[in-house]
């Protein structure tokens, strides 16, 4: 019998169901949960692959909750915080009808790992067993085992990993049949447990999110059923997409993109009651590589954060960026409160400070050093470069601004051996809720000859020593830390490591007919298409 | 008939005037109206170089079935006549003013529908250019139906075919039936014509203009043409208009001959009358390039200074049957002497010329110069020989680089022989005064040049490096009629100054009559006759030299025909200069007006 | 990109119809024909002088920022004001919207997003684009000649191998090869050895565009040398004893002149409309240097809101453009010995 | 003809093998070229980068890479670096709006082409002339996007005449394929009227001068006739050739821009985003495809010229 599923099963979408259509500027790398990794894939998938956890859906910090998915409960987790117990909902089944089993889990597992799932280093790295079923030294994962009769699935860490649910609440991690093929199923992606399910794909073009048959009977607490069936439609220009829903004829805006700036004018005088800015808990900066001149000068570092306007930046993008100092961005646990150390980034930067800049600059030595300041085309990235060259060109460096193709872009300056970037703009964007996430950019474990993450290549022992400690402490028991991580983020903004440009505000943005206020805009996966309703 | 003279054409140029007209042209049906009537016509063009005045004050008739002849070198405006009396001038930008009666109707002023409806149907036209003039993508029969459902819209299409076979039969193609479904470029040039004339022949004109039907057709293939021309007149009454520049090729034809220069009327009178009696000086210098001086009797050649022994040349040809343009060639030109080579386009002579010149390589055989084999000899080995040995081309205006002037052309020559510096330009300036050019004539591109002027600059280069021999690859082929002798005097004058060798190669016949000492005969690769060329004139022993010889146009038969007895082909007759024939009687015929 | 057909190359000026009355003219070379019938030709005289102006302007940019709008190409004013008459505008309004032409010194024909003033900009793309497209034009008269003329020349396997060669650029997609070979190489540069080209310089979309043009010079061109070489001008040559090397640069090169000069402009057209569309397609200029291209391409991101970004470096184009292409058009009609001023038929 | 055709078939084979070569090359040059790196993830250890070296083979040498990949391309099973599916099934999805937009703009710029070319040269000299040599040279210096961009912002956004790019397939809704294509199609063949007409106008008169024209007006025909007949028929020839040629040139320049500036979705924009990925099998497809287009319609452009005009022998 189905357990508990009372409250939240009132609305169920069905075949009956209105449909609404959802604008996309990039298609997804990939609809097959066991591959696909990017954030269109994943706004997609996650409403059709629960996994044994997954988040509440609601904005805000309560989105950032996690929830038992297919699991009956969050998992205990053994004191060394190395082994994690499930038990398996009852009667559950997937999208096709085929009742769902404990050994689909390690299926699910081993089927994202074979695929080359986009962020299985997360499995392989601490999931015992893992690394050698990857290289093929095994045929299964050792350090995970199930129980058929009971539902109970066990998995073994090879270390603690803080965020380790986090990892199992990704789509790729939403269970599958076992025997499900281990190719990629792009064009035709397996059944999953969830309220929706993909169909009708179009490659590049369409594809659909429809209501799953199965979900009526086995609705689980807090994942809601939807409302409306979902017809996605991929429209590069942002220009056509924005004005198609503005002039309502598509519904919902894909919030990746920007509307155009030069089109907001017309948007918030029309629209104003069906689009706003969504802060995202995702952060820009320009990297300073501590490794090369100038700024292995501290004294730089200061100047750079000191001169840089942060009101001229949030122009370049068109408004939607909140103008910050911290790498941990609002949202994240860990974001400090506390005043900036080098200039107010909400305010012009003052005359006063822009000669403290220069000053710095001339006491550090560095004058004149040249800079080549790296970015990628796409806007306003390349804008914030030309900015940025011309902020340290006024400070008395020499700027040169590189444009790299957008593709290219994390290759060429992740490579140490050959560009070895000064500086340059980077953005991260959270994976999972928890503030490890963002300092793998600092860790230096991170730094690597041709794959380099930590690109201002910062080996501090004081970071290092916090990560060690502050990384293990799972997910549920961040808010015991939270002090602790502010202060590490207070440290790193005064070490001035980096620059910070802010973090991202994007747009949610519908048609008339679509109810505004009932859209979810989920802090990790974006708009939650099950709470699409029409007014 | 009578043809008043005019008042309004005085004539300083000494042309005749033309007294009242006393009989109708000799073997033709009586017609008295003058079925085309031209007074004054004057034509002009704006060029980039400024107005240029192509006819200036033309007047002629032609009556009923009768054969008249416009002849004079090139430019001398016959075409823009020929063309501007059927309007087709109009569209080219031509100022036009005079008169010109059809048939009693005005031309000039005529609009397009009512000139549509006389072209083609009583006036037809025949141009020089067969292969040019017909559409390319348009089967013959096409073209010629078409002209037909034209003007007879009652005609179907299958009638049209049919009268399309007939006509093409009457002008003697074989299988005609087979043949109207050819292209123009499946056809040969003789019968490219011949589909011209078959087209023109098609709605039953009254006139027939020809504007140099035979230009560009090699000399036997000439022959036909015009005999076929000839048959036209006895089985049609069309009055035809023969424009040339070429007065031999209108003496046995023709019944009167109107002489234009410089976009006027010069002389005219009764075809016998001008060969006989030319007055004006131009026209005796049209007739002089046709007189048929006596052949050389061979002087003692030098040494060999060149020989070719059994030289084959075989062109690898696209498809499986090559082209053996060269047969087993021996040949040998002595020192001092002038060889010529002369056969039908085609025949080899350039090709062996090219072999001898080291310009291409023979399949086989050998060539040497004084002795010493140069079949295989490398650039460097050649430079004394280059010295020694040079070339005239065929087409002076295609051997000379458009894009440098004289002095440099000249300059590469001088330099071959050493010459440096400050030397050039004197010594460049003696060159062309050798050929008779002027100094001025240095700083000229090639296409300032004239015809004569080009090929006098292209033998001055090839005398720039002082050689013991040239080879003249038809050097006067591509000229008219007073151009060709002023440079076979030239040529001559220069053998006698400094003792040349020359190979020179020829289609006809007649050109190389006066400075050839040997001729040797060639047909599809083979010498087929070497001899002296006395000898070869007196007693062509090779039916193909004797079908040449027939062949050529030759005022001489004409003269011969009208009885005069001073037939220079014939083996024995004595030589005579022309214009020294006896000035036979008989008023030239009226009709012709030139005005001043 | 679409390309008039190489133009068939044919007769050189000087051939055709005799000048009539030639001996009374005073001797004029072709070229001063060519330049006396170029003078001739209003619209070409004022397309020239026009895109003269264009060039002149562009080489002034430096004046024109410095003494005109008081401000260089890269200086960023986003958060600056700027009075247009009686009023205090945002160069860059809060939502990123750059302001439009004021028509006054400053800010002339209006800013970017970077606060940058276009016109200035303007003028300092219009270098870059003009030094492309003769680069461009350049390598490929230069490539073009040599291939055309070596294959015409030695026929046989030469001829082949090059033939073929062209074939390969032929067929390759102009715009998959300079996109390709504008990502391939914006980082590295190029390295062949004896040729090295910075990631940054502007002779990379310059040999990439000019690379991408050979074909349709080069085989109009081995077409000429085929014919030519069979021309008695070249034996006549031979029988003088000279060279390969000296027939080549004295007799053929200069009968090739005229289509040279004909493909010149029509080149340097095209030359500067495909670097803009690989700009376009993010494969041309490399920042902080702008061409039209780039500001073009950048422009159609923001429209609707800035069209004047969209215009300023379009018509610009267009402008130049069309004026190398009237200037070519009176060229050939000057080169070519049948065209009758006003036509003909 | 059967020589022909198995000469210049081999030759083709040729030029593909070159282009697919060079093709291949060029993004092995690329920095941050390599695929692996790319697929195997964010913060990827060196081993799994290796594995997927292994799995994709690129530890294998050059040439064995491009054997593979041709087999797979051959095959019809090659799968693109970035999405993992099949390119070949990914290119046929994307083919009707490339060839709507290739054969409606080539019918366009071929129509109108001829059309203001008769024109021009009919009244050539006269003002009607300038002005359509003035607007046949403002085409041919428009460059396409600029044009596309202008045509969005007026006709699509502030006059609201035509839909803001997108395709619709024939088969569902014609209309709506209609105007969705309009624009693309005006962008595309605004520049090749300017050409067409200009290279006609030019044919034709030089045509008008041949011999051949003028006996045809000696024959007494009229001037319809001759123009259509005799004028037109000839210097049609090259033209038709030259559109044939273009057509397949267009793919690979023209339409890959336009299918960006319209987001047609097809071949190019296709091919063009995969460059931006520097995903090499759907380039190298595409590459080859629009390669083959511009082969074999150079082949059939002879064998039509051949048809159309009898004095030229189909050899070499
Ligand atoms: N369309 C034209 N425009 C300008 N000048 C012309 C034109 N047609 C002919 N001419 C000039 O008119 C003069 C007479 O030319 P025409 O063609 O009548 O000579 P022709 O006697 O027929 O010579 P040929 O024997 O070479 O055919 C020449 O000087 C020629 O250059
Ligand atoms: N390069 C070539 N390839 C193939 N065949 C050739 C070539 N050159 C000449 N021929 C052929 O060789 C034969 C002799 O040609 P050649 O040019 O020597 O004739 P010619 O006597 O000089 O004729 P003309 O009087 O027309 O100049 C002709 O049938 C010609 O078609
Ligand atoms: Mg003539
Ligand atoms: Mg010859």
């Amino acid at each position: 019998g189905s357990s508990g599923g009372t409250g939240s099963s009132a609305s169920t979408a069905s075949s009956s169901s209105p449909t609404v259509t959802v604008l996309m500027g990039t298609p997804p790398d990939s609809l097959d949960p066991g591959l696909g990794a990017s954030t269109q894939s994943y706004e997609a998938t996650w409403l059709a692959y629960t996994g044994l956890v997954t988040y509440a859906h609601a904005a805000g910090a309560a989105g950032a909750q996690l929830i038992p998915g297919l699991a009956q409960s969050l998992p205990s987790i053994s004191a060394d915080g190395k082994t994690y117990t499930f038990t398996l909902r009852k009667g559950l089944h997937y999208s096709n009808g085929r009742p769902v089993q404990a050994g689909d889990f390690a299926y699910t597992i081993e089927r994202a790992i074979k695929l080359g799932w986009g962020n299985k280093q997360f499995l392989t790295g601490y999931i015992a067993g893992a690394e050698a079923f990857d290289a093929g030294r095994a045929h299964t994962i050792s350090g995970i085992s199930s129980n058929a009769a009971s539902g109970q699935i066990t998995v073994k860490l090879t270390a603690p990993f803080g965020p380790f649910l986090n990892v199992l609440a990704f789509p790729a991690a939403g269970l599958v049949p076992s025997g499900t093929p281990l190719k990629p199923l792009p064009n035709d992606p397996p059944p999953g447990v969830g309220p929706y399910e993909i169909a009708h794909v179009v490659p590049n073009q369409s594809f659909a999110v429809l209501a799953n048959p199965q979900w009526a009977q086995q609705a689980i607490p807090g994942i809601p059923g939807g409302h409306a069936n979902i017809a996605v439609k991929i429209v590069s220009n942002n220009q056509t997409a924005a004005e198609q829903v503005l002039s309502n004829g598509a519904d919902v805006f894909d919030w990746n993109d920007t509307v155009p700036g030069t089109l907001l004018g017309q948007v918030h005088a029309q629209a104003a009651s069906r689009y706003s800015q969504e802060p995202t808990v995702s952060t820009e900066f320009f990297f300073l590589n501590v490794k090369s001149k100038p700024f292995s000068s501290q004294l730089v570092r200061e100047a750079v954060n000191y001169a840089l306007d942060r009101q001229a930046l949030s122009r370049l993008d068109g408004g939607a960026l909140t103008p910050a100092c911290y790498l941990l961005p609002i949202g994240m646990p860990g974001h400090p409160a506390g005043p900036c150390p080098y200039g107010d980034p909400n305010a012009t930067v003052s005359a006063a400070n822009l000669a403290k800049a220069k000053e710095l600059i001339v006491q550090s030595g560095m004058a004149g050093t040249s800079v080549d300041v790296w970015s990628e085309p796409h806007p306003p990235h390349k804008e914030y470069a030309d900015y940025y060259a011309s902020v340290l060109n006024a400070i008395g460096l020499k700027a040169n601004v590189k444009i790299v193709a957008a593709a290219q872009y994390p290759a060429t300056i992740g490579n140490i051996k050959t560009t070895n970037p000064q500086t340059g703009w980077i953005a991260f964007s959270q994976d999972f809720p928890n503030p490890i996430d963002f300092y793998q950019l600092l860790n230096a474990e991170s730094i690597a000859p041709t794959e380099n993450h930590n690109l201002s290549q910062v080996n501090d022992p004081h970071i290092q020593s916090e990560l060690t400690a502050l990384g293990s402490v799972p997910s549920s028991k961040l808010d015991t830390v939270t002090s602790r991580w502010e202060a590490l983020d207070e440290y790193v903004a005064q070490k001035a490591y980096i620059a910070v440009i802010g973090y991202d505000d994007v747009p949610k943005f519908t048609s008339q007919r679509i109810d505004f206020g009932a859209l979810v805009f989920h802090p990790v996966y974006g708009n939650d298409w099950s709470t699409l309703q029409l007014k | 008939m009578s043809d008043p003279p005019r008042s309004e054409s005085p004539d300083t140029r000494g042309s005749q005037q033309a007294p009242p007209g006393t009989g109708t042209p000799p073997g033709t049906g009586a017609h008295d109206d003058p079925l085309l009537d031209v007074r004054d016509l004057r034509v002009s063009f704006d060029t980039d170089a400024g107005e240029v005045r192509a006819v200036a004050g033309v007047s002629l008739c032609v009556r009923r079935g009768e054969i008249v002849a416009l002849v004079g070198e090139s430019g001398s405006g016959k075409s823009v006549t020929a063309l501007t009396l059927t309007g087709l001038t109009r569209r080219l930008g031509a100022r036009i003013e005079g008169s010109a009666t059809f048939e009693g109707q005005e031309l000039l002023a005529a609009s397009e529908a009512q000139l549509r409806r006389l072209r083609g149907a009583r006036i037809a036209m025949v141009f020089q250019d067969p292969l040019s003039s017909l559409n390319p993508v348009t089967r013959v029969g096409a073209q010629i139906a078409e002209q037909i459902r034209a003007h007879e819209p009652r005609v179907s299409g299958a009638q049209a075919a049919g009268r399309a076979v007939a006509l093409l039969d009457r002008v003697g193609i074989a299988e005609a039936a087979r043949r109207v479904r050819s292209y123009p470029h499946e056809l040969s040039g003789g019968m490219r014509q011949r589909v011209m004339i078959a087209m023109a022949l098609s709605c039953d004109p009254s006139l027939l203009i020809a504007d140099e039907p035979t230009t560009a057709l090699d000399v036997t293939t000439q022959a036909q043409i015009l005999a076929q021309l000839r048959a036209l007149r006895a089985h049609s009454d069309a009055a035809i208009l023969l424009v040339t520049h070429d007065i031999g090729v209108v003496a046995d034809l023709a019944d009167r001959i109107l002489v234009m220069h410089a976009g006027r009327i010069v002389e005219h009178g009764r075809t016998r009358e001008i060969l006989h009696a030319a007055r004006h000086p131009y026209t005796q210098t049209l007739l002089a390039a046709h007189s048929g001086a006596p052949a050389r009797a061979p002087r003692a050649p030098g040494p060999a200074l060149l020989a070719a022994d059994a030289l084959e040349v075989r062109f690898r040809a696209r498809r499986r049957t090559g082209v053996h343009a060269l047969h087993g060639v021996s040949l040998t030109l002595g020192e001092g002497e002038t060889l010529a080579v002369v056969g039908e386009s085609g025949a080899g002579k350039t090709t062996l010329i090219r072999c001898l010149m080291r310009l291409m390589d023979p399949t086989s055989g050998i060539v040497s110069f004084r002795g010493a084999d140069i079949t295989n000899a490398s650039r460097r080995q050649l430079l004394p020989v280059r010295r020694e040995l040079q070339m005239v081309f065929q087409d002076a205006h295609a051997s000379l680089n458009p894009r440098r002037r004289v002095q440099s052309i000249l300059q590469t020559g001088l330099q071959l022989r050493g010459v440096r510096g400050a030397q050039l330009r004197p010594r460049a300036r003696e060159l062309l005064a050798r050929v008779g050019l002027g100094e001025e004539h240095l700083e000229r591109y090639p296409h300032e040049l004239s015809g004569g002027q080009r090929q006098r600059v292209g033998i001055a280069r090839a005398l720039s490096c002082e050689p013991r021999a040239i080879v003249l690859d038809e050097p006067v082929s591509a000229l008219d009629a007073p151009l060709r002798a002023q440079v076979l005097d030239l040529l001559v004058r220069l053998q006698a100054q400094s003792g040349l060798s020359y190979l020179l190669v020829a289609h006809d016949l007649a050109v190389v009559r006066r400075v050839a000492d040997r001729i040797a005969v060639m047909r599809a690769g083979e010498v087929v006759e070497l001899a002296g060329a006395e000898e070869l004139f007196a007693a062509p022993r090779h039916p193909y030299t004797r079908e040449l010889l027939a062949a050529s146009p030759d005022l001489s038969r004409e003269l011969a025909g009208i009885g005069a007895g001073l037939s220079w082909e014939m083996p024995a007759a004595g030589p005579s200069p022309a214009g020294e024939g006896p000035a036979t009687g008989g008023a030239p015929l009226g009709g012709v007006r030139s005005t001043g | 990109m679409s390309l008039p057909p190489p133009t068939p190359a044919r007769s050189e000026p000087t051939v055709g119809t005799e000048p009539p009355l030639a001996a009374a003219r005073a001797p004029a070379g072709p070229w001063r024909l060519v330049a006396a019938r170029l003078r001739r030709s209003r619209p070409a005289l004022v397309c020239g002088a026009l895109v003269l102006a264009v060039v002149v302007a562009c080489l002034l940019a430096p004046v024109y920022a410095r003494e005109v709008a008081g401000t260089g190409p890269d200086e960023n004013h986003i958060t600056d004001t700027v009075r247009v008459g009686s009023r205090t505008l945002d160069v860059v309004s809060p939502t990123g919207v750059p302001i439009g032409p004021t028509w006054q010194r400053r800010f002339l024909l209006g800013a970017d997003p970077n606060g940058r003033d276009v016109a200035v900009r303007l003028l300092y793309g219009g270098r870059n684009s003009l030094e492309i497209g003769a680069l461009a034009t350049l390598v490929t008269m230069l490539l073009a000649v040599l291939i055309g003329t070596l294959a015409g020349w030695f026929r046989g396997l030469t001829d082949g191998v090059l033939s073929r060669l062209l074939d390969v650029i032929w067929a390759f997609p102009p715009v998959l090869l300079g996109v390709a070979l504008g990502v391939a190489l914006a980082i590295g540069g190029l390295d062949l050895g004896v040729v090295k080209l910075s990631s940054g310089s502007l002779l990379l979309p310059a040999a990439i565009v000019g690379v991408v043009f050979v074909p349709y010079v080069a085989r109009p061109l081995r077409g000429q040398v085929l014919a030519l070489r069979e021309r008695e001008f070249v034996d006549a040559a031979r029988v003088q004893g000279r060279g390969n090397v000296r027939i080549l640069t004295g007799e053929i090169l200069p009968n090739l002149t005229s289509t040279i000069v004909v493909f010149l402009p029509l080149m340097l057209a095209n030359a500067i409309l495909l670097e803009a569309a690989l700009s376009y397609l993010g494969a041309g200029v490399q920042d902080p240097n702008p061409s039209w291209g780039t500001m073009l391409a950048e422009g159609i991101r923001l429209t609707p809101g800035a069209i004047h970004l969209v215009l300023a470096p379009g018509l610009m184009l267009v402008l130049v453009v069309f004026g190398v292409n009237v200037l070519g058009d009176g060229l050939r009609d000057a080169l070519d010995p049948r065209a009758v001023a006003g036509g003909r038929g | 003809m059967a020589r022909f055709l198995a000469r210049r078939l081999l030759g083709a084979a040729a030029v593909l093998f070159a282009v697919s070569v060079l093709t291949f090359l060029i993004f092995q040059v690329i920095p941050g070229g390599d695929p692996a790196l790319r697929m195997a993830g964010r913060e990827a250890t060196p081993q799994t980068v290796h594995d997927v070296r292994r799995a994709w083979g690129f530890d294998r040498p050059l040439y064995e890479q491009y054997a593979t990949t041709m087999e797979k391309i051959l095959d019809g099973s090659v799968v693109s670096y970035s999405q993992q599916i099949n390119v070949e099934q990914e290119i046929a999805r994307d083919l009707p709006p490339t060839l709507s937009l290739a054969l409606g703009a080539g019918l366009i710029w071929l129509l109108f082409g001829v059309l203001f070319g008769v024109l021009g040269a009919v009244r050539a000299g006269r003002a009607s002339d300038r002005a359509l040599t003035v607007l046949a040279l403002l085409g041919v210096s428009t460059p396409i996007f600029f044009l596309g961009a202008l045509m969005l912002y007026y006709l699509g956004y502030r006059w609201g005449l035509l839909p803001l790019g997108g395709y619709v397939p024939l088969t569902r809704d014609p209309w709506g394929w209609f105007t969705h294509m309009l624009m693309p199609w005006l962008a595309l063949s605004i520049a090749s009227i300017g050409i067409y007409s200009r290279v006609l106008r030019a044919g034709i008169l030089d045509t008008l001068g041949e011999d051949y024209v003028r006996t045809a007006r000696a024959k007494g025909l009229s001037e319809r006739r001759v123009l259509v007949h005799h004028v037109l028929r000839n210097s049609l020839i090259p033209i038709v050739s030259l559109w044939g040629l273009d057509l397949a040139a267009v793919i690979g320049g023209g339409a890959i821009v336009v299918e960006s500036v319209f987001d047609l979705h097809g071949v190019g924009q296709y091919a063009a985003e995969s460059i931006a990925r520097l995903d090499v099998p759907p380039v190298l497809v595409v590459t080859l495809l629009v390669a083959c287009a511009v082969v074999v319609l150079g082949v059939l452009v002879d064998i039509l010229y051949a048809l159309l005009d009898p004095r030229i022998r189909l050899s070499a």
